[in-house]
């Protein structure tokens, strides 16, 4: 585990082609810092995977608008300030794959928990479950989804230790815990980097094993 | 007389139990919180991660907005004594489980057979979008719809098969609408309540065989 | 919700034939007073899902010892003091299911979080796989893996606030978190029941969604 | 000479690097605990739910017994700071996900290709137990087994094929014994150092193909 002095050091070396797995729901949680420090980075044909496909003209949106990303995986990209993402995606310039927002958390604790595949009943009989294998398990329709793993994974939590123990702030949490599970290099900023031992031991969310890079961005919403 | 939003949203929250675990869907929905009885501890679950969910914030000294703590809609709200946060695929777990005891959604369409409708109009052009709404659709214990009856061009929202994409199947237990309230059985639709119009004339205006 | 005021109370009406899932990893977790109040209360025909078999004359294995239990589901039945399990078993007169205990935990997860059912690497090619229906993903060999439901969950936690949120401590929480999600109804018991408010929202673990009775039997270890 | 129990498991140490995330399996491998360099950093964690768990509680003043602090093996330990608790099905995903660098076993037998036999002899009145070794062996990035070459009766533990039953396929990376270390490759069985025995003593006595 590394403290990086900006937000910069943490993302080096994200490669081109990344399946980058993107925290937060709206901006509550959302990685801004670590996201602009990607777009000065440079890396491009990106896949992203996220529940929103970015809003207004920063952060996510901005890394749309400079064709740096090939493919979005998300579960609800329309919004009502998201019209970078629709312009992209009605001149066809941007893939989406539509994920029902459990199965998309549930994709990356399978590939965070080492899960195979599951069959999930979410999408049974929808548009979405066309072309999946399907299995009827004491009298219910399941769908198998396979996991959704990160090369990287850029969270906004809310404190770390100088292990890479995480606590995050209300519903900020959301996706963070998770990705931090599915990616190969998990990137997290924070509001504070706090001494190893000051945070609760019973209150970690995120646990150290699972974080590679932090830096603080000082205090962001709160 | 038809019923307004609010009265509708009243109708809604009447048949929640007391002690409840309720996810009320983004828009009308959200209209049910107004209508519960604060004694009646319902309890509010919000998928992006939250438990208890309070009441939206205003903004003023007592309910400050704060961007960590939104609901589904993105709107601040605020937090009750004993709420609790949790992941996404916590979040999802639990309604995916079937501990909700209700959630309330709109719809575009729902069939005589309960399937519903309500995250894509199918037109080609429309940026789909689709959120918890399935896991939503298929989760709670039981699945309230609340609509307008009939969409603004006339057409019934309640329909013998759906026309627009599904978002579940077989899910939806009742659904109240301004002209009525109707409960989706193993033996057929059955008309609860009606709103100014006789149970006659619905029957004349549905496609959807009724029983009373 | 519902706050008893004895453990009698809080097993009321466990039914025979039932899954009774049962926290603690030895006696770490392990829910003694409910695990004695259900031997007085009587339910027979039992399956016991739990990571060990009992320890010594007490608790577990004295429910054991009295023929209440059909058959076991876990992971480490053989201890230097399962002699309880040890005869029975011998004798023929209790059924095992042996679970590896990665998979008893994620089997129970399932059930508390709708999955039909999933492919776990754990056990592939081993006896325990045996029968079971398998699939090569991704080059790896996976075991089809179906959930566990109990129709009650016993659990001993640290402290219940009135609603039923739950904290437990340090490596007692173990099985805890999980059972409470995958049982139809679910008794807790706890050192301390606290007034609503008293638990910090961020380090609840267990939601009170899951959580059906709760009684406080004073402070047991710590 | 060939190396003692202490000597094993401090050759084990030397090989984990600082910084790793690592489990200990009951018996033997607790002991590599001790020779680990307190400045390396690496963490220890417990399939019961914790990260960096802290040394045997001794029953001392600054190390107390506390029975909701304990090991795999269900013996009292401590706390250190940065440390962190979580439930068994969370424990079990971190191992299952390939998130642990390193995991430690005892072994009744390893064959040449990798495959592990640690759970149980086979005896037919033998009440089975597994455990996490199952979780464990397919678990870590590596792993790594620790156990004395030849079993009581002078059979060797490393062999063609397992005739016990079996823990995990083709899972184990290297052996540390009290005659050789072991490492196993795509290319076969490769000795890294032998002790108190030759390169040719050893082979003649197993029948495992070995390579320098």
């Amino acid at each position: 585990m590394k403290v990086c002095a900006t937000a910069g050091e943490a993302v080096a070396g994200i490669a081109d082609g990344s399946t980058v797995l993107v925290g937060g729901f709206g901006m509550a949680g959302m990685p801004v810092h670590l996201i602009d420090a990607l777009i000065e980075q440079g890396a491009a044909d990106l896949t992203i995977v996220s529940n929103n496909a970015g809003n207004g003209d920063t952060g996510l949106a901005a890394l749309l608008a400079r064709g740096r990303v090939r493919k979005v995986i998300c579960s609800f990209p329309r919004q009502h300030d998201s019209w970078v993402f629709d312009g992209l995606y009605r001149s066809g310039r941007i893939e989406l794959e539509l994920v029902p927002q459990g199965n998309l958390a549930e994709r990356m604790r399978a590939a965070g928990a080492g899960i195979g595949a599951f069959f999930s009943p979410t999408g049974a009989g929808t548009p979405l479950a066309e072309g999946k294998e399907t299995r009827e398990i004491d009298g219910r329709i399941y769908v198998l989804e396979y996991p959704i793993k990160g090369d990287v994974a850029l969270v906004g939590a809310h404190r770390a230790d100088r292990m890479g123990n995480l606590v995050y702030r209300k519903t900020a949490r959301n996706f963070g815990p998770v990705m931090a599970t599915a990616a190969a290099t998990v990137i997290v900023q924070v509001s504070e980097v706090v001494e190893t031992g000051d945070l609760d031991p019973e209150a970690i969310v995120t646990p150290s094993i699972y974080v590679d890079r932090v830096v603080s961005v000082g205090t962001v919403a709160g | 007389m038809s019923l307004s939003k609010q009265e509708m949203a009243a109708t809604v929250a009447r048949d929640i139990p007391p002690g409840a675990f309720v996810n009320l869907g983004i828009g009308q929905p959200t209209l049910v919180a107004d209508h519960l009885f604060p004694d009646a501890g319902v309890v509010l679950h919000t998928e992006n991660g939250m438990l208890n969910m309070g009441r939206a914030a205003t903004g003023g000294p007592e309910d400050p907005v704060d961007g960590d703590l939104t609901n589904a809609g993105k709107q601040p709200v605020t937090e009750l004594p004993g709420s609790s946060y949790f992941d996404s695929a916590a979040s999802f777990a639990m309604m995916r489980g079937g501990h909700l005891d209700v959630c309330v959604l709109g719809a575009f369409q729902v069939s005589a057979a309960g399937d519903l409708a309500n995250w894509h109009t199918g037109e080609p052009d429309a940026i789909p979008a689709v959120g918890g709404a399935m896991d939503l659709a298929i989760g709670a214990k039981s699945v309230f719809v609340m609509m307008t009856l009939f969409a603004r061009d006339g057409a019934p929202k309640l329909v013998p098969h759906c026309t627009y994409p599904l978002t579940g199947v077989g899910c939806v237990d009742r659904i109240y609408t301004d002209l009525a309230t109707f409960e989706l059985t193993a033996a057929g639709v059955v008309v609860r309540e009606t709103f100014g119009i006789t149970y006659d004339e619905l029957a004349g205006r549905l496609e959807v065989p009724l029983r009373r």
